[in-house]
């Protein structure tokens, strides 16, 4: 990467507030970027001035306000849809995030699941992306399967074909993986489940702030991600369907904006996509990622993919060198995350000591606790990066593990 | 201003509605909510379906789509089914886009091009053309 | 009321940025209150700020934001518990709004009804409180009985008295009508359904900004209201549960956060209140609905009500002078929210004429069409007030309703 | 600063812990899980359940946790059942409250006094104390 490109991605440092700060007298180093993202201020501002000229509840009003909040709202949506190349807008859904819009597929498919039906996900998955699974096989009596990795973290893609078979009906797999940065094969993966008629679910909450998505292409039947690892707000995320399914399965929540007409007889419901959104939306969390959309779309995707592993690739570079380390997570396909461990130390001591030095890691399972059992370690320290970091700070980084090393032997 | 779009046509076509009610030789009709506010609104067609069209309606609605109707069972009785379905579907385009006068549509419809400014409220005046079309195809 | 409180109020209108525009060439009139309040400075910069200082993932990390996330968090939390006079903040659930925190019991509390089970609601609740229980009853084959009401809109307690039986399981009930403006008798409603053992639901969307909330006093065993009609955020609310049943019912969303412990065979659930938050929280929305109890405690909510009623009544007394006009709505014991209707005119076109005065009133069902079919209307004029209305907004008010009626007839 | 709470002292007793491992002659246990983080200790009852306390530990633990424990093996050994629990009561309030330095506890306990300055890791040194607080009840 050239100097003039890195010089650039120093001015996007700027756009984040939040990163000019001291913790604990020093410069705050927040590499912490898989489990939430900080904020630009085109975000904050969409969201202050939603509020300060724009706010009203929508649909069904016919005043000025209302007018301009539903128009907020549904181009928010149509944002959305560009992002991922959805072929409508009515196929794009608001949830609460990406656990919500898992949880919403794995209710509103129950009638179709039957007893014995197999339902797979990989080992490497998010709670968020294994309960609701879990739970669905214990209503349904389908079984749920454990598609098995390597050591490397990485699928096992043969393992994966000899455990598809008329009996599965269902498979959701992470497109990038929290805790192990592996990219997954997912154009692979979905075209084995489609030759299968495999309902395929992809968990894109850390993929969709760092690949470009493209759900025509993948041609997966969902798919998921959150607003506040893309640079957007809590409390709002994304559910993509392909409008067959989205129109078999049942509604999720009931109540206002999701009805056609209510009689205490009988309820007709909405049409996409209305159905799956009952009650008050998230108004300003929609214009949120709408304008978290904006900010990414205005960035040159490629050169942040790159400059992303940049860092990744100098930090681990450095971090290999350290005696006692043990990188979780090799996978040849892998974005900007880094878990590791090192002898005789838990990761929370770890973290706790270099947050000292003002650096922001996750320590942990990161609500990967089946991954945590595979690698046989309680847990890791995990460095997340992200456009606003830089080269000086994986030294800082660098140097402080060496610091908790020293202090904790 | 408000009161180009509430011009004494519409609310005078609003008020005397051109086939509004059941029609005696009901061949088919349809039932459609409108989801923005749950009002209603039916479309009959009446009389010999091989015939020309002859549509009216009944509705529990605002001015817009009673209006809306009303201009639609006037200008659309007496056309075949083909040429009926291609000018529901030119009206229901133009009031969308808010193009109405840029077609040659007569000048009674004119009255719905004011629509366009209210986003609202382009439901209430689509609704009678979107269920006749479902109606008749 | 006297001139020197109804000058204080002029005050607090300028904490609404919103407020200060003009609509169509008019000064903006919000008379929407009951769909959704608008938000003071206060609040819009708790936002701004915890985006700008303290945002990150809460909970588990063990860095300086992530703490302080999970402080601003959980003070929002703390902040709940007194509002409603919580025994404990663990009672208190995080969920998206009124109508996920219905959907919430509704699903959750599955297991615990039986066929034949009777569930009560009464006539004149919004979508949201009758669809989910619809649902409950077809998944269990349970019974939806609904209370009737007078054509004042007042509950017929005699009649609620007969209904309740041993087959009685729940009752979900509003504490304030947004259609009517009617403030139930839910003392009484509860003491009647504890008499028998009945589950106690109370829909507290419009009645958590306007009347002080006591829910020990009340023993209900649910509250539940909205962050956004309360001056704060979209895309929060609250859920307040007794703990028993709160511990007796199922988890309701699976995934990060309420799980204990997570193997592939099997999955133990954390304590409240994290058994029902499930995912990244609205932390943002946490903190906006935090600032907007600090916001409504720093106001004499007594003479807020006061206040508003003047409005009402100002309002009423003008409305009632129309010729041809009928007001749904006539409870003894109301709040500021006057719903009507004129002959021969309907309400859009109404709502639609007077917001070119710059007037902002709902038109419509209101989310409540099996009460609209009672009064055999197919929508009502509302025009519902907050503290930051005024009395020369009135004037303007009916002004316009004169000229639409005008235009109209 | 980071390092008054990593003191050596804390530092060697997570090394090193008293009573570390199964017990030979196991009257009760209990296995609990950090809800923080998923960490697990489980702490045994050893011997005659009449006599002295006698409590072991083992735990897939941060040093704090581990070094708690073994502090609270260490102290606890010897006391009778009334005695201990109000003991282990007073130390896990104070360890929340951070006042350890204002009981008059053993001087081994103030290195538990920093955990106060680190709000996401209390539930690590209260965990051993409310674990064994459940066994013993
Ligand atoms: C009485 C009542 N109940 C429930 C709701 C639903 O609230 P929300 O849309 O915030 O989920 C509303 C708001 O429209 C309401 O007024
Ligand atoms: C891979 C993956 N899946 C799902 C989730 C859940 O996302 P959320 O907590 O925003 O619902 C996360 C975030 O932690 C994640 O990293």
């Amino acid at each position: 990467m050239k100097a003039k490109q890195k010089k650039a991605f120093e001015r996007i440092r700027e756009e984040f507030p939040i990163l000019d700060q001291k913790i604990n007298g020093e410069d705050l180093i927040y590499l912490d970027n898989a489990a939430s993202t900080q904020k630009p201020k085109a975000v904050i501002n969409a969201i202050k001035d939603y509020y300060e000229n724009d706010h009203s509840n929508v649909h069904r009003g016919v005043h000025t306000l209302s007018v301009r909040a539903t128009e907020a709202y549904e181009n928010a949506r149509v944002k959305v849809t560009e992002f991922l190349n959805s072929p409508n807008n009515h196929q794009i859904i608001f949830t609460k995030g990406t656990t919500d819009s898992i949880n919403l597929i794995a209710t509103s498919i129950t009638s179709l699941i039957n007893e014995n039906d197999e339902i797979l996900i990989t080992a490497m998955e998010h709670h968020s992306n294994i309960v609701p699974w879990q739970e669905l096989c214990k209503r349904t009596g389908a079984v749920l399967k454990i598609i098995p990795i390597n050591e490397n973290g990485e699928i096992l893609i043969d393992d994966y074909k000899d455990m598809v078979s008329a009996k599965t009906k269902l498979i959701s797999v992470v497109h990038l993986s929290n805790t192990l940065g592996t990219i997954n094969p997912i154009e692979d993966i979905i075209k084995i489940a489609k030759s299968h008629d495999v309902i395929t679910v992809i968990d894109g909450a850390q993929a969709a702030g760092h690949l470009p998505i493209d759900v025509q292409q993948l041609d997966c039947d969902f798919y998921l991600f959150s607003g506040h690892k893309i640079f957007g707000p809590t409390g709002i995320g994304v559910l993509y369907g392909k409008e067959e399914i989205l129109n078999r399965i049942d509604p999720y929540q009931y109540g206002g904006e999701m009805i056609l007409k209510v009689t205490f007889e009988k309820t007709t419901y909405n049409s996409l996509p209305h159905k799956f959104e009952a009650g008050t939306p998230n108004i300003a969390g929609a214009v949120g990622i709408g304008a978290s959309i904006d900010f990414i779309n205005s960035l040159d995707r490629d050169l942040c993919h790159e400059y992303e592993m940049s860092l990744h690739d100098y930090a681990l570079n450095q971090l290999e060198q350290i005696d006692g380390i043990r990188i979780i997570g090799k996978s040849s396909h892998k974005s900007a995350i880094i878990s590791f461990v090192i002898d005789g130390m838990h990761p929370h001591d770890i973290g706790t000591i270099i947050n000292q030095k003002g650096i922001a890691v996750r320590t942990g399972h990161h609500c990967t606790m089946p991954l945590m059992d595979f690698y046989e370690i309680p847990g890791t320290v995990r460095a997340s990066f992200s456009i606003y970091n830089n080269h000086s700070e994986i030294d800082k980084l660098i140097d402080a593990i060496k610091l908790a090393i020293k202090m904790l032997k | 201003m408000v009161s180009k779009l509430y011009k004494n046509q519409l609310i005078e076509l609003s008020h005397n509605p051109y086939h509004f009610g059941k029609p005696e030789d009901i061949f088919s009709s349809k039932e459609v909510l409108n989801t923005l506010c749950g009002d209603k609104i039916t479309v009959y067609q009446n009389g010999d379906p091989l015939k020309a069209i002859e549509l009216w309606f009944e509705s529990v609605s605002c001015i817009i789509c009673s209006a809306s109707a009303s201009i639609l069972t006037k200008n659309i009785e007496g056309m075949n089914l083909n040429d009926g379905i291609e000018f529901m579907n030119q009206v229901e385009a133009s009031i969308k886009d808010g193009t109405i006068r840029n077609n040659n549509f007569t000048k009674d419809l004119n009255c719905l091009d004011e629509i366009k400014n209210y986003p609202s409220r382009t439901t209430c005046a689509t609704l009678p053309w979107t269920t006749a079309i479902d109606l008749l195809k």
